[in-house]
Order: C-alpha cells, then structure tokens, then sequence
C-alpha cells in the first residue's frame, strides 16, 4: 500500500506500469485519474492546499477502511498539492483485486471518500477565481456506501 | 493549544496558525468556535456561518460536540475539496 | 472511440499515456486492465480464440450504447487474442469524462457487458487446462444495468 | 449458408467452418442445432446440451428461435468467457 502526497507532477503511464507490472495474482486492476480540467479555458490553474500529517493519515485511514472491506490484494494513492495546471492529474488512485467487482466498488469508495474526508482545498486561479465550493452530491456519493454491505 | 486552519478560514484569519490560550469555559469544538467568533471582526467574518466549519483534533476529524480536553492541536476548516 | 483487438501484449502505460494525454476537458479518467493471472503457478498460458469481425464489431456496439447512456467524453478498448501469458493483459477499458461517476459507470458497464456478450473464449494451457467456464455471476452483473436507470 | 464453430463447439466437430445446404425445414437457430446434432457422434457430442449453444447470425448475436431467412452465416458458439 503506497499513499503519496507531492508537488511534482504525477506521471500515470510510470505509476500505472509501476503497480500492475509483474503481479501474476490479479486479475484486475483499476486506475483513476482526477485531472484539472481547463474550464473552455476560463482556468489558468488550480492551488491545492493540504493539511500536511493529516492528509496522509486520513488517506491512510480511509484505504484501511476499503481492505477491512474488500479482499483487494493492493492500492496506491497519489494526490497532488501546489499549483497545478489544466490537464495535469490531481489524484490517481490505482486498486490490484484477483476480480474486477472488488477493484471497481474499491476505487469508487476511496474517491467518495477523499472527496468528503481528505484535507485538501482547491482554489482557481483566473479571473473568476475563487475558493472550489463543496459538492453536496459528493457527501450524497460517501453516505451511501454507509447503508450498503459489501 | 495550537491552532491551525486552512482555506478562506485562513484567508479571513490572516494567520494559517497561532497558539492560544483558551479560558476553561472553551471546552468542545462548538464553544472554541463561538469564542473566536468574538475576537474580532476576521475572525467573526472567518466563523459567521458556524455550521459549515469543520474541525479536526490532533489530525483526525472531529464533530462539534468533541470535547478538547487533552487536545494539543485543533485545525478549523471549510469542507474539503480534494480528489 | 478505438476499438483494438491484437494479438500483440498490451503495453497499459503507452496506451493510457496515449489516452489520457493533453485532454483539458476530462475531470476524470478510469482505466481497467483485466489480466492473465497465474492461479498459483497452475496455469501455463491462455489461448483466447474470437470471432473476427463480429468481436471489434459487438465491442463498438456495447460501447453505442454505453456512450448513449452516459455523457462521456471518449473512451478505448484493447482486447488481446492469441496465447496470452500469466501478468499479461487480456483487456484494457478506459474512459474519459468530465465527473467522475459517468467515468466509474461506464468502465462498468462495458467490462459487464464485455465478459458475457463479445465473442471470445479462453482455454487453459496447463496440467488442468480446458475451456474456461463462463460464470453465472457475469449473466447477472449485466442484467443489472437493465433494471437500473442512469 | 456458411456456418462457423467457436471454443469447444469447434473442438468436438473437429470443423471451424463449412459450407451446408440446410433442407427448407431447417429455418431457425433451434432447428439448426437440433438437425446438425443428428449428422454423427462428432456433432451429436458439441450439441448435447443445445440450451447452453450460443448463436449470432450474420455476426449479431440472435436467441434460439432467430429466423435463418436471408442469413450468410450462422456462428454456434459456448457462452463467451472474454474480458
């Protein structure tokens, strides 16, 4: 399990290739890639602040949550801090599971929980700038693996 | 007892943290807020709408009823938008 | 769209690179890659014999109607036939949308709708080796997505 | 009409492909399969269990009871384990 937080930027073909090569025990293998989308052009770059120690953690707490979960053999999450630029990925979040129903419902928890719970703002840079406002579909997204079982 | 916050509460703050000490009386989330509401008017304007701040005990999160007793650090923030 | 089946490894890092490179407006990308596993050292190599024609065309059908059903951006599918090694690549999905939820329900949809509706068959090469049976649970993660609405 | 065999349906005919002139009551998926499964042992063996036989027509996948008028090629395979 590796969870990094950086300002370099990520490079998903060297972090995909890193994780899934040689794991003759999976058969599935998810990559989510969360990009900084241009806006039609109206955004010229995105600020990411984090709580440092705490996002990490959370991080960590939350992908500890998925393997009580699920029986996935492994998971890497990268988020992104700094200025980031249209196009360039903010968080990629890779889940190796022997089947691909586990690798797909454990993607899709660890998202809807880094949205809600992991201690990171976004800000635009450009003329409209301001700080991200919080998606209530994104708490709707993490309550509901509440009232599910796995 | 340390202080940190992030985002716009940062912003209306003008600090992104400070050490402070709290009267007895400041013992949960919810009267720590209340009473930095009160300072002055960046912080009033930091914490008008209550309801929205999130805190965080020693980096794990916390709801407003959390009490702070043996708390070393408290992080006081907009909800988050990461991911 | 690209719709690929080769005989050839699939290189997952050059085609996601390839896929997810310089797309300003995607918010998200998902990339699946089903792969060879080595049951433990059981299995020698998969065969995977399709049907020419019918395979590239039933994948381009699937993903109509995926597209049709959810607003996504694009999306590329690569599917290996011929002896396929234990960590090698048997398929790789991936799709791009502006949020992610579009992204994590329409990668899938077209692994569901893939595994019990393209035309291609595995067989075991190995002491057990033999036709790889198809699984009920397949049927039903396909029939799902009939009842449920987007 | 062009008839071509997949996976095990191909292996116990021992043919992944022929050319057939089918008598005019042969006109459905079903009625193929259940006359093909007369011709030998070889046949008899890849259709023993016809509900489990698979069909596409002209190579769009089609249910037992599909008509054959107008069909080129009719494809009988074992469910599909791709992906």
């Amino acid at each position: 399990m590796d969870v990094r937080i950086q300002s370099a930027p990520i490079d998903i073909a060297a972090e995909t290739a890193r994780f899934a090569e040689g794991r003759g025990d999976a058969g599935a293998v998810i990559a989510f890639t969360g990009l900084c989308r241009d806006e039609g052009g109206r955004l010229a770059a995105l600020h990411i602040e984090h709580y440092p120690g705490m996002a990490e953690a959370e991080i960590e707490r939350i992908a500890g949550e998925a393997r009580a979960r699920w029986a996935i053999l492994d998971l890497a999450v990268v988020h992104r801090h700094g200025r980031v630029l249209p196009g360039e990925v903010i968080v990629h979040v890779m889940v190796a599971a022997a089947h691909r129903t586990e690798a797909f419902e454990t993607a899709g928890y660890l998202m809807d929980h880094l949205k809600t719970n992991a201690p990171f703002w976004k800000k635009e840079e450009g003329p409209d700038g301001g700080w991200v406002e919080a998606k209530a579909a994104d708490d709707v997204a993490a309550r509901r693996w509440r009232d599910s079982t796995p | 007892m340390k202080l940190v916050y992030f985002a716009w509460v940062r912003e209306r703050i003008g600090l992104a943290e400070e050490d402070i000490d709290l009267p007895d009386s400041v013992d949960t989330v919810s009267a720590l807020i209340g009473w930095l509401a009160t300072r002055d008017e960046a912080y009033a304007h930091a914490f008008e709408r209550p309801e929205v701040i999130r805190a965080a005990l020693d980096k794990h999160h916390a709801p407003h009823d959390a009490s702070l007793a043996g708390v070393t650090e408290v992080a006081l923030f907009p909800p988050m938008t990461g991911g």
